[in-house]
């Protein structure tokens, strides 16, 4: 049986691509959200996941406004990453795991959730940052990919409740999977954020607090919380913690908190990252 | 943590916040679907190298096009657009998201950055963008 | 406020738009199916439906398997047919009720459903016959689509419950629209047919009969069977059924039917129209 | 009207039938993706034009080469076609729906669609296949 050895999340700003390739690492500006990431690889090293199934949001690379699913599930027997407009150097490529993803969105239909199925599918650095955070140093990324996309995009967005179902049937599905594989699940994005409009610049670290204070014991207690309110208390793209919602779904029923960074700004990010374990 | 509402409650507007939805989305379609293009660094080239026949082509809207035309970021997202697209415009502009912070808020780029980093020292953002914007 | 006028069934197989497109409606073969339309004329004559909420599938038109919606909802200006590999003549296009159709997605995501929305959607004979045979001699549709597709081709498919409950939100949505419209619902394919495998050529009037018999007073009845069920009783395009069940759903609780007809072989399908008013 | 199965059962293996799965999805992939393409006219040309060369294009494994050159439908369903897909086509080979099925079936074009009209004339789909291979 597949074991589902914890969950890690973590923001996944653009800017930290950057950083990494510039080396920026251990500039003041940069050291108190890279000082997060030690305990990260140490606990990745220790419990040797191979398969990432990872929950974040497409930013306009595979997915545009004429079809623009809720939720999306890949299932592809490679991932790439490609220009996102900016001409930055590619992320590795990852490899998929397109039988777990089946076994994944056979579960979901039965739990009644309606997930477009992508056979092809891009991916941007809200799968590659984490990815390149957690295995700094690695020529091929020692784990195959599930990527399951929500809509943060185009309102309306999927509820806070529904993502947290989703999530669940998702752990559902990695209970049921007959391989022998380790799975971690990982969450990419927020926390608090706002890029557009006059409120530009919003942060709130009570509302982030909150969330990291909730999401191993209390998962449901995020879901009281409508999409309208999040975006209230964390900014248009502070919704970015749908993703995490529904990783902790995935996570299973118990979860522990075991590590936990929070750091404000990164760019125009309050960035966080967190590890927890099954309880 | 401030009281959330019921997830059925009718929402009230979120102030200097624009919902990108149904309406957004139909509204700034050519828009987006213009910066969507930009993925491709030939598409961002021909931009470059004429860029009112570039939103001729995806039929910009009037608003559309005076936004585009004079770097008026507020005015593209009046007009539709969703900041995930408009990202890759602002790159080809040379802009930074604090660029685009700065241009929204009305405030100089230093200003803007001072007042993320004042958030970042524990004040709140209401206490940090009024000392921006008021010294 | 709008008006529901009632629900239209009809099979869609790409050979009717042949037989009008030769003027073969009187022949013997084509005779007992196209006489099952004037009933229908005469009663959209009457009814005088501005707004058509179409459920249909996609036969590969506008969707691959790279990007597969299970609900997929139209949000488009206009639709336009395009080759659907045959090079035959194009239907007409069909104007869209933007409006209207984020006013649905709006419902379906606060109903817990996951759309996939579409603000640029090709329609295929699935949607264009229908038509053609509700109006044979109009220039220009008198009506605007709302049109939402069911995945009908790639298993898991959602189940009959799902498309029921998909359609009763949908008729949550119409039923709260503020427009002063009159609205058609239209679910199209099946009803028993299967193209592929040994089994090609089966049909079966008894699973026929059962559906048709309890799609007025008991649709629920349909929802009994799984996805599996219907395949073996119906064929592996008799699932296009789904696309019915949903409609049932969108034209609310209660129905009466008004008109009848079924006949096979049409093509490798028994085909099947309905008139339904609300109850 | 038979009696239906639990929707959660698990299901049982139906005769002569494929669903078209996951499974199946993948391993078709590549040939129904070049049945996609067909949509377009000049795409029909160019398979036409070079048939061989355009397989390749679309990287068609050996077994959906092999079921495309020799007109194979059943082994184009095994190699993972989907009949939707597959219809475009059957389309440029010339074949209708009628003769799809009687390929299938291993019935001659005409017994196909005499075991269709039989069904018509109310006869159960057991009885017309059965009549249509042993006369
Ligand atoms: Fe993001
Ligand atoms: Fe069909």
């Amino acid at each position: 049986m597949a074991e589902i050895v914890g969950a890690y999340f973590t923001s996944h700003v653009p800017g930290i691509g950057g950083a990494i390739q510039r080396g920026d690492q251990q500039t003041p500006y940069w050291k108190p959200f890279f000082d997060g990431f030690p305990p990260v690889r140490e606990w990745l090293a220790a419990v040797r996941p191979d398969i990432a199934v990872v929950f974040s949001n497409d930013h306009g690379l595979n997915f545009f406004l004429d079809t623009m699913p809720t939720f999306a599930v890949g299932a592809a027997a490679e991932y790439r990453n490609a220009d996102e407009g900016w001409g930055l150097p590619l992320y590795k490529p990852v490899k998929g795991h397109p039988a777990l993803s089946w076994h994944v969105i056979e579960q979901l239909v039965a739990d009644e959730f309606d997930p477009v199925t992508c056979q092809a599918m891009l991916v941007d650095h809200a799968i590659a940052i984490p990815l390149e955070l957690a295995w700094p140093d690695v020529t091929e990324w020692p784990v195959k990919l599930v990527p399951i996309g929500i809509n943060t995009v185009q309102h309306p967005l999927p509820s806070a409740r529904r993502c947290l179902a989703l999530g669940r049937s998702v752990h559902r599905a990695l209970s049921s999977w007959g391989g022998d594989e380790r799975i971690v699940v990982i969450g990419t994005g927020g926390l608090s954020h706002q890029l557009d409009g006059e409120r530009a610049g919003f942060m709130n670290p009570d509302f982030d607090r909150f969330c990291l204070d909730h999401l191993a014991a209390d998962p449901d207690a995020l879901t009281h919380l409508s999409v309208h309110d999040i975006v209230r208390l964390a900014g248009t793209q502070g919704v970015e913690v749908l993703n995490w919602i529904a990783a902790r779904g995935a996570l299973g029923p118990g979860a522990v908190e075991i590590h936990r960074n929070y750091h404000l700004p990164i760019s125009n990010t309050a960035a966080a990252t967190m590890l927890l374990e099954p309880a | 943590m401030p009281h959330p509402a019921s997830p059925t409650e009718t929402p009230r507007a979120i102030p200097g916040t624009t919902l990108f939805d149904g309406d957004a989305a139909q509204k700034g379609y050519q828009l987006n679907a213009m910066c969507f293009s930009f993925n491709s660094a030939a598409n961002r080239a021909a931009f470059a190298a004429d860029e009112e026949a570039y939103c001729t082509r995806f039929a910009l809207t009037a608003d559309q096009r005076r936004a585009v035309a004079t770097r008026d970021v507020p005015g593209m997202i009046a007009a539709g657009g969703n900041i995930y697209y408009l990202a890759k415009l602002a790159g080809i502009l040379g802009l930074s998201v604090q660029d685009v912070g700065a241009l929204q808020t009305g405030l100089s780029v230093d200003a803007f950055k001072a007042m993320l980093l004042a958030q970042g020292r524990g004040q709140s953002y209401e206490q940090s963008i009024a000392e921006a914007r008021h010294g």
